[in-house]
């Protein structure tokens, strides 16, 4: 009666319309129930297998049913069901499910197994979906196993870890000093995941940073390494030996050099080294050298080591892959604020990239506009930017009437200028601005009495001609508060008598 | 072999391995050739640079040849002006091919090159063409007026082809006639004017006759234009009417709406009862069959009778079981006939009804749920004599502790306070139990407006407020406004206790808050209560006027727009035409990338 | 961290989910989440840069000939190593089943996610050398294969 | 007025072949349609909408979609109806109208709908009239020169060809009642319906006049003859009724005749509707024992309440069940019962019910300890559905059909054929 995966697969790819598909899935589920209830243990992972493949190919489809049978197929003694099982798993379970739990157990058992892939499996299973309770009971295990003599062990245990520590931040305690011990490592997988978790704890309990200070000058000898070594055939990637543990270094480099000179000073040499001497014509060489601009950012460096990695992000900014000038841009806006007279250079560039095809590159340049404003130069960025609202596409315009009203709160000359330019945001997306636009604007006006005339004056034009909702909302307000201003010495019954009810 | 075999890809000079086949020699060959740029056309591929080739083609005795590059015409002309022009004379003697099927073609697909350049070339033929003696190509041709118009107006006023048009409402065959009519309402419409398609005495005769003879399509553009008609007299209402009420019995749907519209327009005209009453009973079965065609059908249907409803309420009052929701019908279809339900409900069918928005409210579809129990709360704002059922069921669903069905409920039950004050207070306990579940503005704003309006009878209304107030800066701007109304009502009915809250609450509006609704009304309390308290009670506690179910009713003037305009867009929406019709040409928005 | 990975044919058919953080909507989510995010990334031109933001989140994305590789990152993730990540993915996938094609990944799905799981844990990558992810997962088909090996007692 | 352009797009979206008739709107808003059809779940977008000054109208076919924009205020009806009259023509030329069938056919899908419609305003849409001039076999043998208009095509009677020739004329006629009913979960019925349609074949020479008699009672009251009662026949009152185009309408509302000149072959003469009590012909009854996480048990009975020399045919009745039952297990007095995962449902097949019968069926499932709980329970109703032959509920009656042979053949007689079916619409019986 029971059909293969494959056949299964044929079948429903041999579908002409949906109607069809749904029919030959509903068909198999209805069996594979039925297959279940019967308790015939040989078809158990087969069926599993297609529910995982169901789940896949029609994820509105219930599978719940199967995740007990998961669960029964993880404490097999059989590696073929036990592998099939997990994949069901973690496939038809996530962290929500209640039943998950009862998987514990197992888990535990097979965390504590001899063979090394079935630990392998318990901790990708644990890593991947486990709920913080399980996590927080297995604990011990992992860290036990931080330990274990196997690398491939060591080094799903520490990813598993991170998934401990990220559902528990409270037991960073329990990890800090295994974590520390995997640094002495050979293995580059077992490194790569060390410095991964220890990135995490540091981040989750930055108390951590200070004692971890001192694993710096290691940190500099393993990176050191892998820029000098030769042709490493297991680790190349474009002529780079393992860019990937590469990039983890130095990203830790600069959780533990920030706020730190000292440290920062121990990791400078490493750091020029690598922002000159990377090759930079492939992802990878870049990868590696937007994380060492992004460490030499974050550490106390010297004037010379930021010029260098300015100077990086300028020839990622003229780079023709519009990869590179997005992270050239993402990170000059995160630079900003320190190096305001670095960016500031380019800031013909980040306006001509506002009118680039490419949406991505167009928020990255958005966002450092903002950043780049200030008062003297904001009338005429902000006349750019209220250029680029007009043609901006819908999704863009919320987002940028907020910010074009909150830099001119900042940075605004004068009140009027301040009332003139939001009015004009009002009227050519009004539509799109949040509810505290028009609020502050009213609050603005309100606040200051030699406005009220100037406002509403001008409010009452706005409003003759735009058909904003929010501009009209805050006009009739003013309007209502201040229309005195608008008659001139009209008095109170000559006004009644104008608009009559 | 089949066409299909156009859509494979072909190696890279598609373009021009089409090009030289369009130059072979074998006319077979080229025919085969244009069946290819026209399927890669279809597939959305650019081959308007073979335009000229593709032209030379045109003059071929092969009609399905020329149909091809016809069509190919229409679709590039606009892009090669210039050479559009090399078709002129092809359609010139095309329009004069002994062949009515050629002239007709011919006439037919000028009218579709949107080229101004060429249009005046075409206005010698087209007046051939309306004169010609076969009717295929005079019903052509008439259309071809209508679009000749719409590329130049002017130019057609001066050929004088409107005045032919006219002549035209007199031929002897009713296709043309009915293409004529669509040519002038189109016309008229478009220039504003009532003076294109004057319907006097004399082509009213000639309508109805050809209403009887057209196809169905021409029946519908004779009775649109007939529903513009303004009968002078009540009589000539009633002739009108009778003439057109045959097609009420028509298979076709678009032809029975038409008819009812103008049935129901001229309704007001005719002064005799009798005929009135008659035309009633005789238009309700037309509407309720529509009922059993498709469900896209169904829904414009609903739409409409939605409409007549509200204009003719004795009309379907017995129907009501005609709308009650099948299992299969598409959401859109429930909603419209909860709606037309809640206008049929009344005291002597609120039972069954009741029964059926109960049914309805524990669907799988959350908006039509939800629609469900506002449903029931309308009936009971409708129909005082049932309040009392309408409450018991809404309570009843809110022990379903569904979220948005409790949500939904309380919105409702804020309405039924409105309109019956002071009379349910008994059920504002079990309505606080679900206060905690509550996390939609409008639920939240509605179950404080409750708590502030019977704040004097709630024991516990000072805690009840307090629980809200404490996250009162993260509330949106609706509970915000009716949080601070309930704490001030509160604290006027039992001052004691809500001192120090009324005084946290006016506080945070008018010093802490952005929005200026919520200031004005805040400093309004304030000064209210800090100047003459007794005033303030007389302000805020003032007796509110009853609301009544007319939120959804529209005013007649626009409901009266909207008859007229049955069947169309207009009714279906519930909108007038100039609220979504643009007139400018060519303004859509791009779809964002 | 990657937070998602999704695999996604050019009509827009899913051939790989893998979530590393489950939606809190569940199902529901799940399936929204998928599809707006292959309308995005399906509706954007060629030759655009390789990430979209979304959300709290980037896209990552790579086109290979037919497959979308689409990974959900952290804001703060190094997108240029995220699509090294993707790339590593892909050339094991070729590598094991020898010049992958889309077929292969549609009748052996469950095998892309065994390959997946030896490279990635946690949403973060465990295992930068192919040739390890290769053997490792050789060895374990090997034992669904081999009666032998594949009790697991003592 | 009318569309400005029509489309027909696959399942997905894609553009099968579309026309522009207008060209006030660029094509690509039909990218809005698609983008609106996917970000709608549940099928909630609504058959007629508008967005950023486009209206759509729109159906779907066989996963086909026909959808026509315009930008002006259209009558919708028209526009919608004209979609399905597209439909039912592609299948009078293709036989069912798929992806398929329009990319092998392009060129004649242009042409047609070239002649369909002109400038958005619906022509002739006679698929047995446009098959004469418009045909497929135009890469096949080349046509070179245009084949003749027929008349048909502005004629007064745009429906038929003038000289059709049979050697034996014939007119078969089909009375065909849907029972539509719909009941409480209580038992109580909510609602009845009878929706009837006369079907014919006519295979007949010339220009043939028919006139059709039925037992309705405002004819048999026009023409003085009492209703009911000893010696008349049976009446009855038809609540509406619904012609199709080749009927004369003025002369049916003058005096009730019903005179035509038939199109050629098969067509729907008429409709027609009558809203009276019914008692249901088979009456179902489920009792539903539902032992969550284990177990569900279900007893259905099925009664017939028409008389007992007639036998309804093919019964079917569906009962849901939950999406996730396993292990299906039935026991039944009559007929052979059938788990159908694909709707969820069991189905009860009687091949013949005979009238005044009863009969039960017992079935039992099993259900999985988990269930997903993002799902909502769907509550279906159970379905009915079976034909009863020579029998009609309404009590309809064909009393004539006069054939008039017209001009362009000899003179003729042909005799009529009758056939009376009564057959379950929607029948629905809700589930508490």
């Amino acid at each position: 009666m029971s059909i293969r995966l494959r056949e299964l697969i044929r079948s429903v790819r041999s579908c002409k319309t949906a109607q069809e598909e749904r029919d030959v899935i509903a068909k198999e589920l209805a069996a594979i129930r039925t297959s279940f209830k019967d308790a015939d243990s040989q078809l158990r992972h087969r069926n599993i297998a297609k529910l995982a493949y169901v789940a896949l190919a029609s994820p509105n489809v219930s599978t719940a049913f199967g995740q007990m049978e998961c669960l029964k197929l993880i404490a097999s003694s059989k590696f073929p069901e036990k592998r099939v099982g997990y994949l069901g798993l973690l496939i038809l379970l996530d962290e929500r499910q209640e039943v998950l739990m009862l998987a514990t157990n197992s888990l535990k058992q097979d965390l504590a197994h001899p063979a090394q892939y079935v630990v392998g499996q318990a901790l990708c299973a644990l890593g991947n979906i486990g709920t913080s309770d399980m996590t927080r009971d297995l604990a011990p295990e992992v860290e036990r196993l931080l330990g274990s003599q196997n690398p491939y062990v060591r080094k799903k245990a520490a990813l598993c870890a991170v998934r401990v520590l990220r559902r528990n931040p409270d037991m960073a305690e329990n990890f800090a000093e295994r974590l520390r011990g995997l640094l002495n490592d050979r293995n580059h997988g077992v490194l790569l995941c060390g410095v991964t978790a220890i990135l995490e704890m540091l981040e989750l309990a930055p108390q951590y940073i200070v004692p971890f200070r001192r694993v710096v000058p290691g940190l500099v000898r393993i990176l050191k390494s892998l820029v000098m070594s030769g042709y490493a055939p297991e680790h190349d990637i474009a002529g780079l030996t393992d860019p990937f543990l590469q990039v983890k270094i130095l990203r830790l480099l600069g959780v533990l050099g920030a706020g730190s000179p000292e440290a920062s000073e121990a990791m400078s040499d490493m750091l020029a080294q690598v922002a000159t001497n990377t090759e930079a014509s492939k992802t990878a060489g870049n990868a590696i050298l937007l994380e060492a601009v992004n460490t030499v950012m974050r550490i106390a460096a010297d004037a010379g080591l930021r010029v260098l990695a300015v100077n990086i992000l300028g020839r990622f900014l003229a780079n023709r892959d519009n990869n590179i000038r997005y992270v050239a841009l993402e990170t000059l806006s995160r630079v900003v604020a320190t190096d305001l007279g670095a960016v500031q250079r380019h800031r013909a560039t980040v306006v001509e990239c506002l009118k680039d095809p490419d949406v991505s590159i167009r928020r990255r340049a958005l966002e450092l506009a903002y950043a780049l404003i200030n008062k003297q130069n904001v009338r005429a960025l902000v006349r750019e930017l209220l250029a680029f609202l007009v043609v901006a596409d819908p999704e863009f315009k919320p987002d940028l009437v907020t910010r074009i009203c909150i830099v001119v709160e900042k940075f605004a000359p004068d009140a009027r200028w301040h009332v003139d330019t939001v009015v004009a945001v009002l009227a050519h997306a009004g539509d799109y601005a949040r509810d505290e636009v028009p609020a502050a604007l009213v609050s603005l006006i309100a606040a200051d009495a030699s406005l009220h005339a100037y406002a509403v004056r001008r409010l009452f034009r706005a409003v003759a001609t735009e058909r904003s909702q929010s501009l009209v909302r805050v006009g009739a307000w003013c309007i209502g508060e201040f229309g005195e201003h608008l008659v001139g010495g009209a008095s109170r019954e000559e006004m009644l008598a104008a608009y009559p009810p | 072999m089949s066409d299909a075999k156009y859509f494979q890809t072909t190696s890279k000079g598609e373009i021009a391995e089409l090009k030289d086949e369009l130059h072979h020699k074998d006319r077979l060959r080229k025919k085969e050739a244009v069946k290819k740029v026209i399927a890669a056309m279809t597939v959305g591929k650019d081959v308007s640079v073979l335009f000229a080739d593709v032209i030379n083609l045109m003059q071929t005795n092969d009609v399905e040849l020329k149909k091809l590059v016809y069509l190919y015409l229409m679709n590039y002309a606009k892009s090669q002006p210039d050479l559009a022009i090399l078709a002129v004379n092809t359609f010139v003697n095309d329009a004069r091919d002994p062949n009515p099927l050629i002239r007709a073609l011919a006439v037919r697909t000028m009218g579709c090159i949107r080229v101004d350049k060429i249009t005046e070339y075409l206005c010698e033929p087209l007046g051939q063409c309306l004169k010609d003696s076969d009717p295929y190509v005079r019903k052509t041709a008439a259309v071809c007026v209508a679009k000749l118009h719409d590329i130049n107006a002017e130019l057609v006023e001066d050929k004088g082809f409107i005045d032919t048009l006219k002549d035209m409402l007199a031929d002897a065959n009713p296709m043309v006639v009915a293409n004529t009519v669509a040519a002038l309402s189109e016309i008229a419409e478009a220039s504003g004017s009532n003076t294109v398609l004057p319907i006097s005495t004399s082509n009213l005769q000639k309508l109805q006759a050809a209403l009887n003879e057209c196809t169905e399509w021409g029946q519908v553009f004779i009775l649109d234009a007939l529903a513009k008609y303004r009968p002078q007299t009540s009589r000539e209402a009633e002739a009108v009417v009778e003439r057109v009420l045959p097609r009420l019995n028509h298979a076709n749907s678009a032809v029975v709406l038409s008819a009812v519209k103008i049935c129901i327009k001229f309704m007001d005209k005719i002064d005799n009862a009798d005929f009135t009453r008659v035309l009633l009973r005789k238009l309700a079965p037309s509407l309720v069959t529509l009922l059993s065609r498709e469900p896209e059908v169904q829904y414009v249907a609903l739409r409409n009778i939605n409409l007549v409803v509200q204009l003719k309420p004795a009309i379907l009052q017995h129907e009501i079981k005609v709308f009650y929701c099948k299992y299969n019908d598409p959401v859109y279809v429930k909603l419209e006939k909860l709606e037309i339900m809640i206008r049929l409900a009344s005291e002597r069918n609120i039972d069954q009804v009741l029964m059926e928005f109960k049914e309805y409210a524990t669907e799988v579809d959350v908006d039509f749920v939800r629609r469900s129990v506002r449903a029931i709360g309308r009936c009971a704002v409708k129909l005082e004599k049932a309040a009392e059922r309408c409450i018991n069921v809404l309570l009843g669903l809110i022990q379903t502790k569904v979220n948005y069905v409790v949500q939904e409920a309380i919105v409702v039950i804020k309405d039924i306070f409105r309109r019956y004050p002071d009379r349910y207070e008994s059920i504002i306990g079990t309505l606080c139990e679900s206060l905690e579940r509550l996390d939609e503005p409008e639920a939240k704003a509605s179950m404080i407006w409750i708590i502030g309006e019977y704040a004097g009878r709630i024991d516990n209304a000072d805690e009840l407020l307090d629980t809200f107030l404490e996250t009162f800066n993260d509330e949106p701007a609706e509970v915000q406004l009716q949080l601070l109304t309930a704490t001030v009502k509160l604290f006027l009915k039992k001052p004691g206790d809500a001192q120090e809250m009324v005084q946290r609450v006016l506080t945070t509006a008018t010093q802490n808050s952005d929005n200026p609704d919520l200031r004005d009304r805040g400093y309004l309390y304030w000064r209210l209560l800090s100047t003459d308290p007794e005033a303030a009670k007389r302000v805020v506690l003032a007796d509110k006027p009853v609301i009544t179910d007319g939120s959804d009713t529209l005013p007649r003037a626009h409901l009266l727009e909207l008859i007229a305009n049955m069947s169309t867009l207009s009714s279906v929406f519930h909108k007038s035409p100039e609220a979504f019709v643009v007139r400018l040409r060519g303004r859509v928005r791009e779809p964002v990338e | 961290m990657i937070h998602f990975l999704f695999l996604i044919s050019r009509q827009g058919k899913v051939r790989l989910v893998k979530w590393y953080n489950s939606p809190p909507g569940g199902n529901k989510e799940k399936t929204r989440l998928i599809r707006d995010v292959t309308s995005m990334v399906l509706s954007r031109p060629q030759k655009m840069a390789n990430v979209l933001e979304w959300k709290d989140k980037l896209l990552v994305y790579k086109r290979y000939a037919s497959l979308y590789f689409i990974a959900g990152v952290s804001r703060t993730d190094n997108i240029l190593i995220t699509l090294e990540a993707l790339h590593l993915y892909v050339e094991i996938l070729d590598r094991y089943f020898g010049n992958v094609c889309e077929l292969d990944l549609i009748f052996n799905f469950h095998k892309a996610y065994y390959v997946l799981d030896e490279l990635v844990i946690a949403g973060e990558l465990q295992e930068p050398s192919k040739k390890c992810v290769l053997r490792m997962t050789a060895a374990q088909d090997a034992m669904m294969e081999d009666p032998n090996n594949s009790r697991l007692d003592g | 007025m009318v569309a400005s352009a029509v489309y027909l797009m696959d399942h997905k979206g894609k553009i099968l072949i579309s026309r522009n008739y207008r060209g006030d709107i660029p094509m690509a808003a039909s990218d809005l349609f698609v983008s609106r059809l996917m970000e709608d779940e549940d099928s909630a977008l609504k058959p007629v909408f508008h967005e950023s000054g486009v209206s759509f109208v729109w159906i779907q076919h066989n996963g086909l979609y026909l959808m026509a924009t315009t930008r002006r205020n259209s009558n919708a009806t028209m526009v919608m109806l004209y979609l399905y009259r597209m439909v039912d023509v592609f299948r009078e030329y293709f036989r069912v109208l798929n992806a398929e069938a329009i990319l092998d056919n392009f060129v004649v899908c242009y042409e047609l709908m070239d002649e369909m419609m002109d400038y958005g305003y619906p022509q002739s849409t006679e698929g047995k009239i446009l098959q004469e001039y418009i045909t497929q076999e135009g890469h096949k043998q080349d046509r070179g020169v245009a084949k003749a208009l027929p008349l048909a095509v502005t004629g007064a009677v745009s429906w038929r060809k003038e000289g059709i020739k049979y050697r034996k004329n014939e007119v078969f006629l089909d009375v065909v009642e849907s029972v539509n009913l719909l009941v409480s979960a209580h038992g109580t019925l909510l609602r009845s319906e009878i929706v009837g349609a006369i079907k014919l074949r006519c295979y007949l020479s010339g220009m043939p006049e028919l006139k059709l008699g039925l037992n309705d009672r405002i004819l048999f009251e026009n023409a003085g003859r009492s209703t009911g009662g000893a010696g008349g026949a049976k009446a009855i009152e038809m609540e509406d009724v619904k012609f199709h185009q080749c009927v004369r309408l003025s002369q049916f509302e003058s005096n009730r005749t019903i005179a035509f000149v038939p199109p050629d072959g098969e067509f729907e003469l008429m409709s027609y509707r009558l809203s009276t009590q019914i008692r249901p012909l088979i009456w179902v009854e489920a009792v539903i024992e539902p032992h969550s996480g284990s177990r569900i048990e279900y007893l259905v009975k099925a009664k017939s309440q028409f008389k007992s020399r007639s036998t309804a045919n093919q019964v079917r009745i569906e009962v849901p069940v939950p999406p996730d039952a396993d292990s299906p297990q039935f026991k039944s007095s009559i007929g052979s019962v059938k788990y159908v995962p694909e709707r969820d449902v069991i189905v009860w097949s009687i091949r013949q019910f005979a009238g005044q019968k009863e009969y039960l069926m017992r079935a039992h499932f099993g259900l999985p300890s988990i269930s997903d709980e993002d799902r909502a329970q769907v509550k279906a109703p159970i379905r009915c559905s079976f034909e009863i032959p020579y029998y009609t509920t309404s009590g309809l009656s064909v009393r004539f059909l006069k054939v008039i042979p017209g001009r362009g053949s000899d003179n003729y007689t042909a005799l009529p054929w009758v056939r009376y079916i009564t057959q379950a619409g929607d029948y629905e019986i809700r589930l508490a």
